[in-house]
């Protein structure tokens, strides 16, 4: 059961300030664990980022980044209020969706 | 294509020690070559992923007596969090002991909850790269009920003040294959392991940035780390035996360096490299 | 008190210079059914692009060819990071009708680290990605079908005493 | 750290202010009381282990607390015990090989305890770049010592140089006395035959250390 995103969605002046924290363990396949075991690959493969239902940032991230990922981006023309919804896939078929709604800086 | 970099090539290998020699100079004058990136670590703290965890393992019920931590005194009374940890460590007349953070959180988890002690000690620092333990998470939680106040640790009784003097003796006690003490890379400003910064813990600023700072989440094992593995961790570094989790030594050391930092202002988690 | 014997406090230390075996299993890893968040909307996931070692093989991925240096491409990033495991790395692009900003570490085993298609007006992006080495990161910005790029250098050194 | 530190007299004095009549234990006490914690608190794989704990003699002396420095008889003694401390290489042959010398220069490794075992290593590494610059331009050396680059090119290689450094490295306490530097001869962190491979690499014409 995945953890939830910390969510942050700031307005500056026209622009809300959108930071994600995410608790995923973004496993590369070839750790291995203390009994010499190796880890199976599990990382996020998608992010995808919308505003009051409007996709504004859809990325897609290989195992290259780092465990409990974190992701910042800036939506222009954001008001106060504005819904934004976060949804991350996994490689094993784990997801997520939480939201946060843009407020005053 | 006049964009394609040269891949892996010794030539730029060599270029690269060259540039290193410039860049190093460069440092020097314009300042911390590592700033950049932990001031950007800094600003999304991973950390906080643990403080609603934290807080659910604190109000949940749990425990072979299926009960919550909800009536733990941390010596503000039953339940309140709110500037507990800044008078910690501190004397319990109920286990007549000085007792930093962790060692009364376990306290009250085997009287409370009915968890074993060995085991909760055993449990309690977590694996790098794991999704940490449940003491870790508590830790910071409740400390961060603190957040905003001033560290104001108070030598009021007797028992404080021998593990205060104990911990100073011991922040100066050198030993084994290195020689060494915590003054021996604690002592002076700007100093560094490799690239590590070192901090100096006879300069007031420093010390207080230290002890308003734990829990902290520690980069390089994507889990929150508490002042008992600090203590722990650097023991090992320093060769010599595993420090015992809430051992009186560690207590001592903790009344000594939180007292040194009084007055510095809570803000957890930290971040660590 | 004896420490759990499982535990293990301090791999990483030792093994994040590891990355390029870390990460040289991919090729093996199975991919669940190209899945994707928001399906309806998503690209399906540049498993090509992900998988690729080489640095053309990557950018091809992307349809990079013949990119144009650019200095409206802003990479912030340490000179130096302390942790390969953790780099922080943001890219702005001021090239208007900036279409998606990828990020490559050029010496990873697998180039090619993350791709946001950007429809915010806001041509930023910033995350975290794990490197086994010393450098270059590199952008590439997509605009109305053309290619721009920005590198950065980024030092990794693994720190501490281990 | 025998030198007077002002910002610890002050906060030895913030401290004494702050609990006003409220007295500490004596020393001796404090003393006592400690060493029956560090007996206690600590865990090895073996008994030995657990004796690195227990101080000898210099350590002793060189454990001072906060502001208090060294006599000049106490110095006089660490330097003695340093001196007598000291061992040769069987050959006699003080300067060996500075490839060798780069790579255990380099290495941190070796003895650490954890999770009730030992570092699992033939040898020990000689930590150098922990606390000291070594070859020009590399970043991730430590400045708690002083920095090391240059160090042949600036002294020499003579036979004498070659001897204060093997002494230097061995026991550091005989030309510094309670100094940071580790005893790594005297304490069995490193063997002779590394100490005179680290020697070479700080001395030898052809090591890094003193190249431009």
């Amino acid at each position: 059961m995945a953890e939830a995103m910390k969510i942050r969605a700031i307005l500056q002046g026209d622009t809300a300030d959108v930071r994600i924290l995410i608790a995923h363990p973004m496993e590369t396949g070839q750790r291995r664990d203390a009994t010499g075991k190796l880890v199976p690959a599990h990382f996020i493969q998608s992010v995808v980022v919308t505003q009051n239902g409007k996709t504004v940032l859809d990325g897609q991230w290989s195992q290259a980044i780092s465990r409990n990922p974190f992701l910042g981006l800036r939506v222009k023309g954001a008001r106060n209020g504005d819904k934004i919804v976060v949804t991350w896939a996994d490689n094993t078929g784990g997801k997520r969706t939480d939201e946060a709604v843009v407020s005053p800086g | 294509m006049q964009c394609m970099p040269t891949m892996a090539k010794l030539g730029a290998a060599v270029a690269s020690v060259a540039f290193t020699l410039f860049a190093g100079v460069a440092y020097a004058q314009t300042g911390d070559p590592l700033a950049v990136g932990r001031q950007m670590l800094m600003e999304d703290n991973p950390g906080d992923l643990w403080l609603d965890r934290g807080k659910k393992l604190f109000h949940g019920a749990r425990g072979p007596k299926n009960a919550s931590l909800e009536q733990c005194d941390f010596g503000q009374g039953p339940g309140k969090l709110e500037g507990a940890s800044i008078r910690l460590p501190r004397y319990f007349a109920d286990t007549n002991r000085v007792q930093d953070l962790e060692s009364r959180l376990l306290t009250c988890m085997e009287t409370l909850q009915g968890f074993k002690r060995d085991e909760l000690q055993r449990r309690a620092i977590s694996p790098a790269g794991s999704d940490g333990s449940d003491i870790e998470a508590l830790a910071l939680y409740i400390t961060s009920r603190s957040n905003g106040m001033k560290m104001n640790v108070a030598l009021d009784h007797p028992k404080t003040r021998e593990m205060y003097k104990a911990g100073e003796q011991l922040f100066f006690r050198r030993s084994g294959q290195t020689d060494f003490a915590c003054i021996q890379c604690h002592g002076e400003s700007n100093k560094r392991i490799r690239l590590q910064d070192l901090v100096n813990m006879t300069d007031k600023k420093q010390i207080q940035d230290v002890v308003s700072s734990w829990p902290a989440y520690r980069g390089a094992h994507f889990v929150v780390r508490t002042m008992q593995w600090r203590l722990y961790d650097c023991f090992w570094q320093m060769r010599l035996p595993e420090l015992k989790y809430e051992s009186d030594t560690s207590i001592a050391l903790t009344t000594y360096l939180h007292y040194q930092g009084n007055g510095a202002v809570i803000k957890v988690p930290g971040f660590k490299r | 008190m004896q420490f759990n014997k499982q535990s293990n406090i301090h791999p990483v230390r030792r093994t994040v210079l590891k990355f390029t075996g870390a990460m040289g299993a991919l090729a093996t890893v199975s991919v669940a059914g190209l899945m994707r968040a928001g399906e309806a909307l998503a690209a399906p996931w540049n498993k090509g692009g992900f998988e690729s070692k080489a640095l053309e093989e990557a950018l091809k991925s992307l349809g990079a060819a013949n990119m144009i240096e650019s200095k409206d491409i802003v990479i912030t990033a340490p000179d130096i990071a302390e942790n390969g495991a953790v780099v922080p790395i943001a890219v702005t692009s001021r090239i208007p009708n900036t279409q998606s900003i990828s990020i490559l570490a050029e010496k990873n085993p697998f180039p090619l680290a993350a791709s946001f298609d950007i429809t915010s007006g806001d041509a930023y992006v910033s995350t975290r990605l794990k490197m086994g080495q010393t450098s270059n990161v590199r952008a590439v910005v997509k605009v109305d079908g053309k290619y721009f790029t920005a590198v950065k250098e980024v030092k990794v050194t693994v720190g501490g005493c281990g | 750290m025998q030198k007077t530190n002002l910002k610890w007299l002050v906060l030895t004095a913030t401290a004494l202010f702050g609990v006003g009549c409220a007295s500490f234990p004596e020393p001796a006490v404090t003393q006592q009381m400690v060493e029956k914690m560090v007996s206690e608190d600590f865990t090895a794989p073996s008994p030995a282990m657990l004796m690195r704990l227990a101080q000898d003699k210099s350590q002793q002396t060189c454990s001072m607390i906060g502001a208090a420095k060294l006599t000049q008889e106490e110095a006089a003694e660490v330097v003695k015990l340093s001196r007598e401390s000291i061992r040769y290489p069987a050959d006699g042959k003080l300067s060996g090989d500075w490839k060798l010398g780069n790579a255990l220069a380099h290495d941190g490794a070796g003895d650490r305890i954890q999770f009730g075992k030992l570092e699992g290593r033939k040898e020990n590494g000689g930590m150098c770049q922990n606390c000291h610059a070594l070859a020009p331009g590399e970043i991730n050396v430590g400045n708690v010592g002083p920095s090391l680059t240059g160090y042949g090119a600036q002294r020499g290689n003579s036979e004498a140089i070659a001897k204060y450094t093997y002494e230097k490295i061995y026991n550091a306490w005989a030309y510094f006395p309670c100094s940071n530097m580790p005893r790594l001869g005297a304490t069995g962190h490193l063997t002779p035959e590394q100490i005179t491979h680290m020697v070479a690499f700080l001395i030898d014409p052809q090591s890094p250390v003193n190249k431009k």
